[in-house]
Formats: structure tokens, sequence, C-alpha cells
């Protein structure tokens, strides 16, 4: 879920670009090192964020009857840490902004920070912590997808209700109005993905 | 959706602005975006989303049909995004003429600022950005990632859609819904392999063209138009000046 | 009877690939499909599957013009399958009776009654051994055959191959063509082998500029056509014509058979 | 002078598909290499460009046996250059131009001599007129051609090619021929195609089981040979051996000089 340009006044968008940077600094630091001492890293690198490119653009069927369309950092989260994600999810957003004018450049700091950051740890840490209670990989999988969709929707409702509070029932009506308005599209998603995870992972294991 | 993948970047490959210096044609757009986002929505927005409009159907030469296929989705989102600035929550729900109005100043400055970065992308491909990008300082490890990611993104996405059209021939639109998401999730998977595949054996095949560590390429030299940039800014200083009048 | 009529066919911002193509494929008949790279063998097959649109134009099956309406499209699909140059384009299964069975299933067919089918596909394509095997590590000659069985499961009157024997050896290609002549379906066989279209189509089919000239194997003569076309003349009919031989030899026993007795030693 | 020398190639878990493999190039010769479907073609050339290291036997360079360091492996890569069947496995970056310049600039040209050396790689390919176009737009003849140009312009002393013609129609494969023609290389190419190969080479390599038969063109009308590497005959040299006539035709033209003047009219 991509906060469209124009959508975030001024301050808002610097002010989550700022909030943004160290996360991908720190990623963008923990890729060079990586690439540096094992070059062939960058061709598994771009192959993975070329794969989650690709998979945003095919429509899966989904429960509401219209088509959706999975995010896939929650996977990515897992297979490949938080850190490098924050910095490959900056990439596909930057290309999707500028092959699909989906998303912004001025959103572009808020949508890494729901997408890219936020997702990708809140999925990593659902999935440490289901590993670490024993959970069955299919659990683990299917969590750690379910929720980085989840919280990436619920980060994104937050940001624009900051923007734009309510005149009456300020901040906490507002985010309630959006949470609310995106929750039609996103809850099904969220249990689509994590259902994707798992079907996926089934399927790993056969093939 | 997945047409517009390619529909964008193939009108930036092939467009007569394609020639002009990327520097320049980022810096109109960002000052395009600025100005949609700091000038109020009457006039600034406007006039940002009608420059941009005409400097994309006129001299960048765009097909309408492409700028409103690939506009329509994001404006769709943003019609949707207004609508909670609309209504008040109280006890229970309210729509105010106000909340309409912020509404469509929202409305407003979205429509300019996507137009404007629609702007940047029909007349620039990505990869020049990214070698712009390089010429700025992004170390070049970075930029290599990017610009693989960019060729490996075309040759997974040919290969997806074909997938999709396969299963549709195989009658796969017709299966239950539970079957259809099935089979959906082993198009993902396969497509997930093929990327392994793909990467590990261009990985095998630049070593045999002798990469060790960089990629090094020559780059495509941008033609800087003088009069271009001074038109550029004379627009948005035009546009700011429309504002200040109007307030 | 399957048949394009006049299709024209054009990608966005390029010249039409097809600018009146019309084919016809009869019940059973072994049409070779032959023209340059890029010359819109594909984009025929493709409007013949109902994968593609033409812009204008019309594809029937017995008469009855083609909708792009999904009951349409599924009612053509039914008799009418495609099998891609690529078999990495078409096979997403984890395993070969997975992914062969995915037509038959889509049919409406009970499990069984898709098993049996799915076998018998197998059967066909004599790969009932890899019945069990995960499909992304067969080699390719076998991914090629698992794409067929996956269109024959569904038992359509017309298979449109695209460049079913490209990338196999001649023996490959041998054991592929007397699996063919198995098969009780229409095939329209995309190829660049002249010489394979000669021995092998009932009639052949060639794309020049946009449009088709469809006829006997002896079309394959025609030297004016075959350069517009971007081919050669196959062999035989090039000796032939070399030798003066009266007839259209479509191999070389025929060939053999046409020369004079003082050739022969 | 590039040899393998009793090479022998095994991957886990399967037989050794190379069991004793040699092969010489000598310098400026056109080798066409030829085996079925999975016989070990590409795992030789592999083994020759050094890409794959030999479980025994060994590959040498002039004399000098190739080791497998990275000094050594790089030193090799600029006298021996593959290309690979699927253009896509090496061609990685947005347009023509910057995918050529690659292999100059790796070793060590400056900008002005790596943009000579891509022009004239893509002059010589005759794909000048893409140098500005983006590598996916490209058909996938026009993609060979430029994965080509990349190993061209690092100006080899041999190519290996595999499969450089698949995929290509009648007058793709002569114009790359003709291209071929104009290389100062010597040149390995794989194939499956007997007849191009007849047509084509100084020499014929064919793989059967595990090891290599090198010798002259007429090399391929040995029926017991070919049957092993289930190959068929070049139909020059099988027609020429049906009607008794002497010598190795290669070609049409020579296949017709051999004919006894009553058989021509």
């Amino acid at each position: 879920m991509h906060i469209a340009e124009g959508m975030l006044p001024p301050l808002h968008c610097a002010a989550w670009l700022a909030a943004s940077t160290p996360f991908v600094v720190h990623g963008a630091r923990a890729v060079l090192t990586t690439v540096r001492e094992h070059p062939e890293r960058k061709l598994i690198l771009a192959a993975a964020g070329a794969f989650t490119l690709v998979v945003s653009a095919l429509k899966l069927p989904s429960i509401t009857g219209s088509s959706s369309h999975p995010t896939g950092t929650g996977l990515g989260a897992v297979l490949l840490r938080p850190p490098v994600m924050a910095f490959l999810g900056t990439l596909v957003l930057l290309f999707q902004a500028t092959l699909l004018a989906h998303g912004g450049l001025t959103t572009l700091g808020a949508n890494v920070f729901s997408m890219a950051i936020v997702g990708p740890w809140a999925a990593y840490g659902v999935y440490r912590a289901a590993s670490r209670l024993s959970a069955p990989l299919w659990a683990s999988v299917f969590l750690a997808m379910a929720v980085a969709n989840i919280a990436t929707y619920a980060v994104t409702s937050l940001q624009l209700a900051l923007a734009y509070p309510d005149p009456t029932s300020g901040l906490g009506g507002a985010l309630v109005k959006f949470l609310a308005l995106f929750a039609v599209t996103q809850v099904p998603l969220a249990v689509a993905e994590g259902l994707l995870g798992v079907l996926l992972v089934g399927f790993l294991t056969r093939a | 959706m997945s047409v517009h993948v390619t529909a964008v970047d193939d009108a930036a490959w092939a467009g007569p602005w394609r020639r002009i210096a990327v520097g320049h044609k980022v810096g109109l757009a960002a000052a395009l975006v600025l100005t949609a986002l700091l000038t109020p929505a009457w006039p600034g927005s406007l006039l940002v989303a009608g420059a941009s409009l005409v400097l994309m159907l006129g001299p960048a030469r765009i097909r309408p049909g492409l700028v409103a296929a690939v506009a329509l989705p994001p404006l769709a989102f943003l019609v949707v995004g207004a609508l909670p600035l609309a209504v008040e929550v109280g006890d229970g729900l309210r729509v105010t003429a106000e909340g309409g109005l912020r509404a469509a100043e929202m409305l407003a400055h979205g429509v300019a600022g996507t137009l404007a970065v629609l702007l940047l992308a029909t007349t620039t491909p990505m990869v020049d950005v990214l070698g712009w990008l390089h010429r700025r300082g992004i170390p070049g490890p970075l930029l290599e990632v990017a610009e693989l990611m960019y060729r490996l993104l075309f040759v997974l996405l040919s290969s997806a859609l074909a997938l999709q059209a396969a299963q549709a021939a195989r009658l796969g639109g017709d299966a239950p819904l539970r079957r259809r998401f099935r089979s959906a999730v082993d198009g993902v998977g396969t497509v997930l392999l093929m990327s392994w595949r793909r990467a590990t054996r261009l990985q095998a095949g630049l070593e045999l063209r002798g990469y060790e560590e960089s990629l090094p390429t020559l780059r495509p030299v941008g033609r800087a138009g003088g009069w271009g940039l001074g038109a550029g800014a004379a627009l948005v200083v035009g546009i700011w000046l429309a504002c200040w009048a109007v307030a | 009877m399957l048949r394009a009529e006049g299709v024209v066919v054009g990608y966005p911002g390029g010249p039409a690939v097809l600018t009146g193509a019309s084919l016809a494929v009869a019940p059973g008949r072994r049409v070779a499909l032959l023209g340059a790279n890029g010359s819109g063998k594909t984009t025929l097959l493709q409007c013949l599957a109902g994968a593609l649109r033409p812009a204008d134009g019309r594809v029937t099956l017995d008469g009855q013009p083609l909708a792009h309406t999904r009951a349409a499209l599924r009612a053509h699909r039914r008799r009418i399958q495609l099998v891609l140059q690529d078999p990495d384009d078409q096979l997403f299964s984890a395993d070969v009776t997975q992914d062969v069975s995915f037509g038959p299933l889509n049919l409406g067919l009970s499990d069984d009654d898709a098993r049996a089918r799915t076998d018998e596909a197998l059967a066909l394509l004599g790969i009932a051994h890899l019945a069990a095997r995960p499909t992304h590590q067969l080699s390719f000659g076998e991914r090629k055959r698992v794409a067929l069985a996956g269109a024959v499961a569904m038992r359509p009157d017309v298979l449109l191959l695209d460049e079913p024997t490209a990338g196999l050896d001649p023996a490959g290609v041998s054991d592929l063509l007397a699996t063919l002549a198995g098969l009780h379906a229409g095939i329209v066989l995309a190829t660049h082998d002249v010489d394979l279209a000669l021995a092998w189509a009932d009639e052949v089919a060639v794309v020049v500029e946009g449009r088709v000239a469809q006829g006997p194997p002896s079309l394959l003569g025609d030297e004016v056509l075959l350069r517009d076309a971007h081919l050669r003349r196959p062999w035989p009919l090039e000796l032939a014509a070399r030798l003066g031989l009266p007839g259209a030899p479509r191999d070389l026993d025929q060939l053999v058979a046409l020369l004079p007795e003082g050739s022969r030693s």
C-alpha cells in the first residue's frame, strides 16, 4: 500500500525521510560489506529485488473477489534479514515510482518507512519469536507474511492520520477512519499473503 | 497493470526527451513536485498539473492514452485516500463542506504531484537516473545491484506474464478459487526458482566475460539543452509568481 | 475447421505485425507454419488460440467467430491448445503429474478422470516414467514433452505448436514427429526448418510481410515467396530444381526415385 | 593452440558426462562440435573456457596447462571467450553499448579505447544500429548478436560458441556464418545441425559417450559414429552414399558437380 505523490504535506515528507534515512543507510552499508566480500551476492540481491517487483505486478485471486498484489516484504525479511530489505525495499519503491507512477518521490520516505522498515522488522520479529516458541514452520511463515502486511497498513494509516487529523476527534478519529477504510482490502490481503507464504514453502520443498 | 511496467519505460527510451541531460529533467520534475506540494492548490497545483500535462503531451510527445492509463491507478488511490478527509468523526460520521474542501485540496496536490513525477518517468529511463546518481557519489556496487535488478526485472517479467497466459490457456481462470489461488502460488514459486536460477546463470555468464568485482560500462552521454534549462526555470518561477499574485 | 480470416495485429508504437493474415486448419490436418524470426508466426498462433485479440479480422471455429468473452474463450480453449516454444514459460507445478493434470481438472473432470487423462497423455508422449519427477529438475527435451503433454491431456481438436523442435537434436526431432503422428488432432507446427516442414506437413503456410501464403508442400519450391520470407528452399526441392527433375520430392527417398537410372550406381 | 586433453567431468550424484574428452583448436581454425542433447558439448566448452575444472585431464593453451587460480583464469579469459546459448545468461546492462563495453573496460582500457572497441565489435556483427537500444527490447536474434559482440570486443584468440544458430531462421544463420567468417579468431561452434557443420567447418568434433572424435568434415559420413552420437548423416553425404558417388560433397554445389552428366538436364 503506497502513499501517492502529493498526499503528504511537505513537513511530513521531510520528517519521514529523516526517519527512514538511517535505516536505509545502515542497510546499504550492510549490502556494501556483503558484496565486497562476496561479489556473487550482487546477482542474488538484484534477482530478489526484481522478483519482488515482478510479484507486486502479478495479480493474485483474492478473497474479496478483486485481485490483489502481494508485497513480499515479509518473505524477503525472513530470507535476507531486515537491513538488506530496507535497502532492497527502497530500490523497489523507487522503481515502482518511476516505472509505474506507483507511490511517489516526496512520499518515498514515508513509504520506505512503512514497507521497507516497519513491515520487514515486524515480520522478522514475529518469525523469530514464533520459531523460538517452536511453532511449526508454516505457522511462523504465515505470521511473518501476514504481520508484515498488517504492520505496513497500520503505519500507512498512521502516517495519513498524522497528516490529516480529524477536526473534531483529532488524531484518534482520523486513525480510525483510515484504518477502517483500508481494512476492507488490507485484512483479506494480509490473510492471503500469509497463505501464499505457507503454500510457497510447500511448493519449494516439493520442487 | 503489468502492461504499464514496460509502457512507461518504453516511452522513456523512445521519446525525444531521452537525449536531454538527466540532471535537467530531474531538476525540472523535482521543482514541479515541490511546487505542487508547497503552493496552494489554487492556482499552484492546477498550474503544475497543467504544465506537466502540456510538457508530456507536447514536446515530450507521450501518447495521451499512455498518460491516462498510467495516471489512473494512483488517481483512484488518491480519491479513496481523500474520502476520510471529507468525513468528520464525532458522534457518528458527518460530511462537512470544510472537510470536502480539505479533501479536494489534497486531491489537487496529489494529482499535480503525480503528473510531475510522471513527467520524469515517461521521459527518463530508470537506468539513466541511476547513472546520474552514480555521478552524484552513490557507491558503485549499490548502483550495480540496481542496474542488474533493472535487467532481471524484464527477463523475469516476460516469463511471469507468459506463465500467467499459459495458465489461462489451460482454463486456469475456470478453476474454483481454492485451486486458482494454489496455481497462482505455484506460479510465484516458479518465478522465485527462476529468479534464483537466472541469478546464478548470469553470474556464471558474467564470470566468463571477466567479471570479478565490478561491472564497469560506458555511460550514455546526455545532451544538455541550454534553452531547455532556462525555459524550465522560467516555467517554475512563473507558477510561483502566479500563486503570489493570486494570494 | 479453425480459421484466421484477415487478421491484423500491431503492437503499440510499432508497425503492424500481421496486416491481414488468413489460415485454415481442417480437422486432422498437419500444417507447417513457416516464417522468418519476427515475421509474426507466434502472433498468429496466439490469435488462433484466443490469447491475443486481433485489431481487425477474426478467428472462426467451425464457422463461428470467436468472441473475446470469458465464456467464449473458455469454450475455445477446450478445443484449441497452444504449446509455447520455451517450456519454462508453461510449466509451473512442482511435479509432472500435477502440471499435466492442471488442464483436465479445470475442465471439471473428477480426480480419477483427470488422473486417467494425465496418465494417457504421459503415455502418448512416452514420458510415463517422469510422472512423479519434480518439473524443475528435468532436462530441456523432457520439459518440452511435459509441456506438450499438458496440452494433449485437454484432448484438443487442434494443437498449435510454437517451434516444438527448436533445441532438440536430430534424434529428438524424429521422436517428437513420431509422437505427433500418433495424436488425433489437427496440428499447426511453427518452425524455421524448411526441410522438416516439407517432409512432415500436409500443407504449408508461409508468413510473408504480415500475410500468409497457404498451399501444398510444393509451395516451398517457390523461389520468390521464399526470398520474400527470408527462407531457403528445402534441399530436395532445391536439388530437383537444379537437376531439372520433374515433380516435388519431399525427402531423400522420393528424390532418389526421381533420378534417372544412370545416376544411381 | 587450445587443447582439451583427456578431460573427465561428472556432476554430483550422476555418471561422468565426459570420460576422457580431447579436442584441439589450431589458430584460426573453424571446428564444429556436434553431439546429442545432454552429450556434454556445453560441458566441454566450459572446460575449455576455464569455467569448469575437470576432475581429471587438463586444458592447455599453447602448451601451458591452465591452472585454476584467479590470475591464470583472468589471463585465459582474455584469450578465450565463451558465448552461451541463452543470451540472457550474459547480458546484464540496460543498453547495448553499455553491455558490449563491459569486457573492454574490464581489460583496463580507457573510455575512448573501450568505445572504439565497442563500436568496432558492433560494426563487425552488423548491429551498429542497435547501439543505443535498450537490451530488453531486442529480439532473441538481436540479443544473440549483442552477446557475441560482447565476446568479440575482447578480441579473443578463440571464440567458443554454444549453439549460436539455435532459434535463428535460415537467413539469420547465413548472416551469422558470414559474420563469423570475417573474424580473425579460431572458432569452436557447438551445434545439432549436421548440415551446417558439414558446410561450414574446417574440422568436426563429435561427442560420443563422453569422448570426442575429431577429424575432417567427411567424418560425418561415418554411420557407426553418427548412430552412437544420435545424429543423422548430413544430406549431401547421405545422398552421395545412396547414389554410390565418390568423394564427400559438403554442399549442394559439390554434390551436383559429382553427379554424372546424364542426371543433369
